[in-house]
């Protein structure tokens, strides 16, 4: 067979589900479930800081998940403080940030900030355990922090009642290793398919109060949080492509122990 | 001097009994010091203390502290009742503190300790945590320069086979005889990686070859410096066997930085040049499966070898040879046959050799309760 | 001059980064920051005289009119247009994001994208069960690939997504150990040869 | 104009030249992958310039001529080590490159020795070994010590493999099968946990397409 047909088919596999907007059931999987039922159990007022740390080649399975968590931390008042280690995250982030906040009216400096990029990884996080303002004077526009109004209340990690790191390396260790372990920081994760698999031993340890993984995860999420999106849309595109490739390998060891029998 | 310092542990000690009378009982906590805290670059201090026992009503500790006779100060956050060591790294070089832990009950009635000793913050030369690494690191680099040398004074070292390296000569060959080009891609590691330079010495070995053949040598560079290098290595292949004239300049090129960029060019001379043979050696991210599928599609014999275990499912896929991980060092000995390359890869068998004795010891040692191997290897901060 | 000073400075400078990592002093650390800040400043050097070449990569082809010669000129469009935007108006300037934007993100997403198709014509074309080996590579593939999606759990009531989990977990991170100590021995011995002196292939040959 | 507009007709454009690529090599991927090649070039030096050569090394060296921070001038090293690698362009001169490659290879080397050591091999090798601590201390199940047991052998097998200076007979040759067994089991398994991210970046690609160019789709 020409891989010009295989081609053809996985694109087919993509298109098609889309435009049909063909739902398949998504179960809710605890970590995801622990995830929302944690920020559910916040009050209003409550600080979520966000940490975007993915480029452009994870925003495909990232920004679905990250959506999902601004626009319910919105709906409940829930004030949001993003930041991102990766130097070519900024521009994204904000972007998203402000489509999310346009849609639910969200107030810049007063129901969100974003601080954008500062870079050394582990002395940013070590740093904003004593004070937010010794790392970061300036959000990301170049507000200084002491005029930020929503800033004037919130010091360090003590007044931070969740922090989510939206992950495509090992920026989640980081965070476990000095927010958590050092200053006691709550963190949940969403990270891509790649690396989810060296995030379960930290839910075991409830390192990670939740997690969220690739675009599974958002398609979960969108479900409890009730805004379906990319994630819903996509992981049923997600279902016909994998379930195209594992028939496709299996057709190729049928045709294969045909002809070898013929020989 | 003295006499203030009397005044002030006359002072402590008075405080100090008038606080224990008002305050239900609370004893001042004992054994309380602060050290330089070892191996760091002196930017801190470690206060411990034994943390009070349950049932002494104590809920939390507050750590106080001074500059010579300067006032006492707070510092950081009251700290829960089972902690037993701050480390405080908000200190000056240079300067002296002493610290005081003061002892706080849930009805908020407080108890100090005695003061300590006054105590600089200085940085350590040698890290002693990593005593371990440092020895290992010493007996590693013995092993090797033994092996080298004792295969430089004409020792024989067998090296097993390994497949995919009979294939060189015969992608070479196949080149040759269809009068195509073959393409060789060092990768996207920069010069100082295992594998570019790896890389290197297989691509000056397959040099040789074609210099003899006359066949041309394609070698796509990402990295500006890999670059200069590859170019001075296949001239002086050509050189070596005589054939200098066969050598172009303009075969060996830089194309892009950027990884996909870098992809896209690599791909587009795969489908216009229809290399006979494809040779994908080095570090490779997540382009490797976009050179290694359409290589295939345009019928290359493609020998491919990397280091980065996640791609070498990829190359192992879509590729006829790939050398898996060390197989890649590995090949640049037995092309070369070079003693010093031969030798180091005897070292590095002593190396496996000496991890197989660690993880044998280390489980029997485990299971009989024993973990001084597992401290040894832990994570030194 | 040609070889000694190089081979010198080699491994002057590797003893002194091998030093910083054991010494926690602050004057040890201060000379560990300012070496890394000098590989930083050397990089664009070496990233210019790389442009060089390619300029007079594609200048030779477009003199010599070699095939395809024409497309030269668009690698020197894209090339000046991003330069000349770039340098003076800095990379924060609306227009070189825009050309960010819509033109290299778009390619680099593009290009990453078509791995898509690869990953599923490699997979129909290699995974065969030619051997046994061939066979666990298959089937562990299929495995992790159904458990990764509510599909697999749907047709194998849940036992799909556990058996991934035990799988990567597992033989998955055996196998990876194994080939990451192996390597690592390799850069380590590389990496004792280059110091010493004893690797030099790096210099090229000549004098 | 609506430069937003044009920007999603010129991303819309471009995508499907990279994507006819699939089909055959044809004079749309030509011109996308040499426009490719040429502005991810530009912005590697645009960049690399911003964010370090002027910060590393202006920055600090205008500081030290207008007697801001003396210690600036040491920046006139590396400086001076990049600018001969334009010995390049002189053939006589070419051997001073050397210079420059030398340091940075030993710079490279000597970091990685103690940072390999300690992350890959002291690490790793007590991961291994960690699992029975638990199974001397009775907190693991039977399943548990299987899967510690499991991991032992993994290890060991597969780097027996990884043996060079040996023949391959008798035990080690048994050893080194069934370290390839396991290295298939991981190479599968790492192929199959790819395709979830890979396919996401396709599906972001035609939601593009269909959505934010061609507005099938919302």
């Amino acid at each position: 067979m020409d891989r010009r047909i295989v081609f053809i088919l996985v694109a087919l596999a993509v298109i098609i589900p889309m435009l049909l907007s063909i739902n398949l059931p998504v179960s809710v999987s605890e970590p995801t479930q622990k995830f929302y039922d944690y920020v559910e159990s916040l009050p209003a007022g409550s600080t979520i800081m966000v940490a975007f740390d993915y480029g452009p080649s994870s925003l495909a399975e990232l920004n679905p998940m990250a959506k999902a968590l601004l626009k319910q931390c919105f709906d409940k008042d829930i004030r949001v403080i993003a930041i991102t280690l990766v130097v070519d995250a900024p521009t994204l982030a904000s972007a998203l940030i402000q489509e999310v906040a346009a849609e639910k009216g969200a107030v810049d400096g007063e129901d969100y900030v974003f601080l954008g990029f500062r870079p050394g990884a582990v002395q940013v996080i070590l740093g904003m355990g004593t004070d937010i303002a010794s790392v970061y004077d300036t959000d990301y526009n170049g507000t200084a922090i002491s005029e930020i109004p929503m800033m004037q209340d919130i010091t360090n990690y003590d007044q931070i009642d969740l922090l989510v790191d939206f992950a495509s390396s090992d920026t989640v260790e980081s965070w476990i290793i000095y927010a958590n372990v050092q200053y006691n920081q709550k963190i949940a994760a969403g990270v891509t398919g790649v690396i989810i698999a060296q995030m379960f031993p930290y839910l075991q340890t409830e390192q990670l109060v939740g997690l969220l993984s690739g675009i599974l995860g958002a398609a979960e999420y969108e479900n409890l949080v009730g805004a379906p999106d990319k994630g819903m849309q996509w992981i049923n595109v997600e279902s016909f492509v994998h379930l195209l490739i594992v028939g496709l390998v299996i057709i190729g060891n049928i045709t294969y122990f045909i002809m070898r029998r013929e020989e | 001097m003295i006499k203030i310092t009397q005044w002030i542990v006359v002072t402590l000690v008075l405080c100090l009994s008038v606080s224990v009378a008002f305050s239900q009982g609370l004893a001042p906590l004992s054994n309380v010091t602060a050290v330089d805290t070892p191996n760091d670059n002196g930017s801190s201090i470690t206060i411990k203390w034994d943390a009070a026992a349950e049932d002494s009503g104590v809920s939390g500790y507050q750590i106080l502290r001074r500059i010579a006779d300067g006032e006492l100060e707070a510092i950081g956050d009251l700290l829960p009742a089972e902690t037993s060591t701050y480390v405080d790294s908000a200190i000056e070089k240079g300067t002296a503190y002493a610290y005081i832990v003061r002892a706080v009950s849930e009805t908020e009635a407080t108890v100090d300790s005695e003061q300590t000793a006054p105590v600089e913050g200085t940085g350590e030369w040698f890290h002693t945590g990593k005593i371990p690494l440092f020895i290992t690191m010493l007996l590693f680099s013995a092993a090797i320069v033994w092996n080298i040398y004792s295969a430089r004074s004409g020792k024989d070292i067998f090296v097993r086979r390994i497949p995919g390296l009979e294939a060189v000569d015969e992608a070479i060959g196949r080149a040759t005889e269809m009068g195509r080009s073959i393409l060789y891609s060092t990768g996207l590691g920069g010069v100082s990686g295992v594998a570019t330079i790896a890389s290197m010495t297989i691509l000056g070995q397959v040099a040789r070859r074609t210099a003899d053949y006359e066949t041309s040598l394609r070698v796509p560079c990402r990295d500006p410096i890999v670059l200069n290098v590859v170019r001075e290595m296949v001239k002086t292949a050509y050189l070596e066997e005589g054939r200098p004239d066969a050598y172009n300049e303009d075969d060996i090129f830089f194309l892009t930085e950027s990884q996909f960029a870098y992809a896209a060019g690599v791909e587009g001379m795969m489908l216009r040049e229809k290399p006979a043979a494809i040779f994908l050696q080095g570090t490779f991210y997540a382009e490797s499966l976009i050179l290694a599928e359409t290589g295939n599609s345009v019928g290359a014999i493609q020998i491919a070898g990397t280091d980065s275990e996640h791609q070498l499912p990829f190359f192992i896929a879509a590729c006829d040879y790939t050398l898996i991980g060390e197989e890649l060092y590995a090949a640049s000995a037995y092309l070369s046959r070079e003693p010093m390359l031969l030798g180091s890869l005897r070292g590095q068998d002593w190396g496996k050799l000496l991890i197989f004795a660690a993880i044998v010891l280390g489980v029997v040692l485990e299971l009989s309760g024993v973990s001084w191997i597992t401290t040894l290897l832990q994570r030194v901060s | 001059m040609k070889r000694q000073v190089p081979l010198v400075l080699c491994f002057v400078f590797g003893i002194v980064m091998i030093f910083t990592q054991f010494s926690p002093h602050s004057f040890s650390q201060g000379i560990y920051e300012e070496v890394i800040s000098w590989a930083l400043i050397i990089g664009p050097f070496a990233l210019v005289l790389a442009t060089v070449t390619l300029i007079q990569t594609h200048t030779a082809r477009i003199r010599r009119r070699t095939e395809h010669w024409q497309y030269s000129f668009v690698v020197f469009a894209g090339l000046i247009i991003m330069v000349l935007i770039g340098i003076p108006f800095k990379p924060q300037n609306s227009v070189f994001e825009w050309l960010y934007n819509n033109v290299q993100l778009p390619m680099d997403a593009t290009m990453f994208s078509l791995l898509a198709f690869f990953i599923a014509s490699a997979a129909y074309r290699a995974f065969r069960a030619r051997t046994f080996e061939a066979s666990l590579l298959l089937i562990t593939a299929l495995i992790v690939m159904m458990g990764n999606v509510p599909v697999g759990d749907l047709l194998s009531n849940d036992t799909a997504s556990k058996a991934r989990q035990w799988i990567l977990d597992n033989p998955n991170l055996s196998a990876r150990r194994g080939i990451i100590l192996g390597v690592s021995l390799g850069v380590i011995s590389q990496s004792i040869r280059i110091i010493l002196g004893i690797e030099r292939s790096y210099l090229g040959g000549g004098d | 104009m609506d430069w937003n507009l044009i920007g999603i007709w010129v991303a819309a454009f471009l995508t499907l030249s990279i994507y006819s690529v699939l089909y055959r090599d044809n004079p749309f991927y030509r011109f996308a992958e040499h426009l490719f090649v040429g502005v991810s070039v530009g912005y590697g030096i645009v960049l690399s310039i911003y964010q370090g050569f002027i910060p590393f090394a202006w920055d600090p060296f205008v500081a030290a001529v207008t007697g801001e921070s003396p210690t600036g001038f040491i920046k006139l090293i590396p400086i001076g080590i990049g600018l001969l690698f334009f010995a390049r362009l002189s053939p006589r001169h070419t051997w001073l490159i050397r210079y420059p490659i030398a340091i940075l290879i030993g710079f490279g080397a000597g970091i990685a020795i103690p940072n390999v050591l300690r992350a890959n091999i002291f690490e790793q090798t007590r991961g291994t070994i960690a699992p029975f601590a638990e199974i001397a201390a009775g907190t693991l199940s039977g399943w548990g010590i299987f899967e510690a047991v499991l991991m032992v052998a993994g290890v060991i097998c597969t780097l027996t493999y990884f043996f060079f200076a040996v023949e391959h007979r008798g035990p080690v040759k048994w050893l080194s099968k069934v370290g390839i067994a396991f290295l298939m089991i991981g190479f599968g398994s790492a192929f199959g946990n790819t395709v979830m991210g890979r396919v996401a970046l396709l599906i972001q690609r035609v939601d593009f397409l269909l959505g934010d160019w061609l507005h099938i789709i919302q």
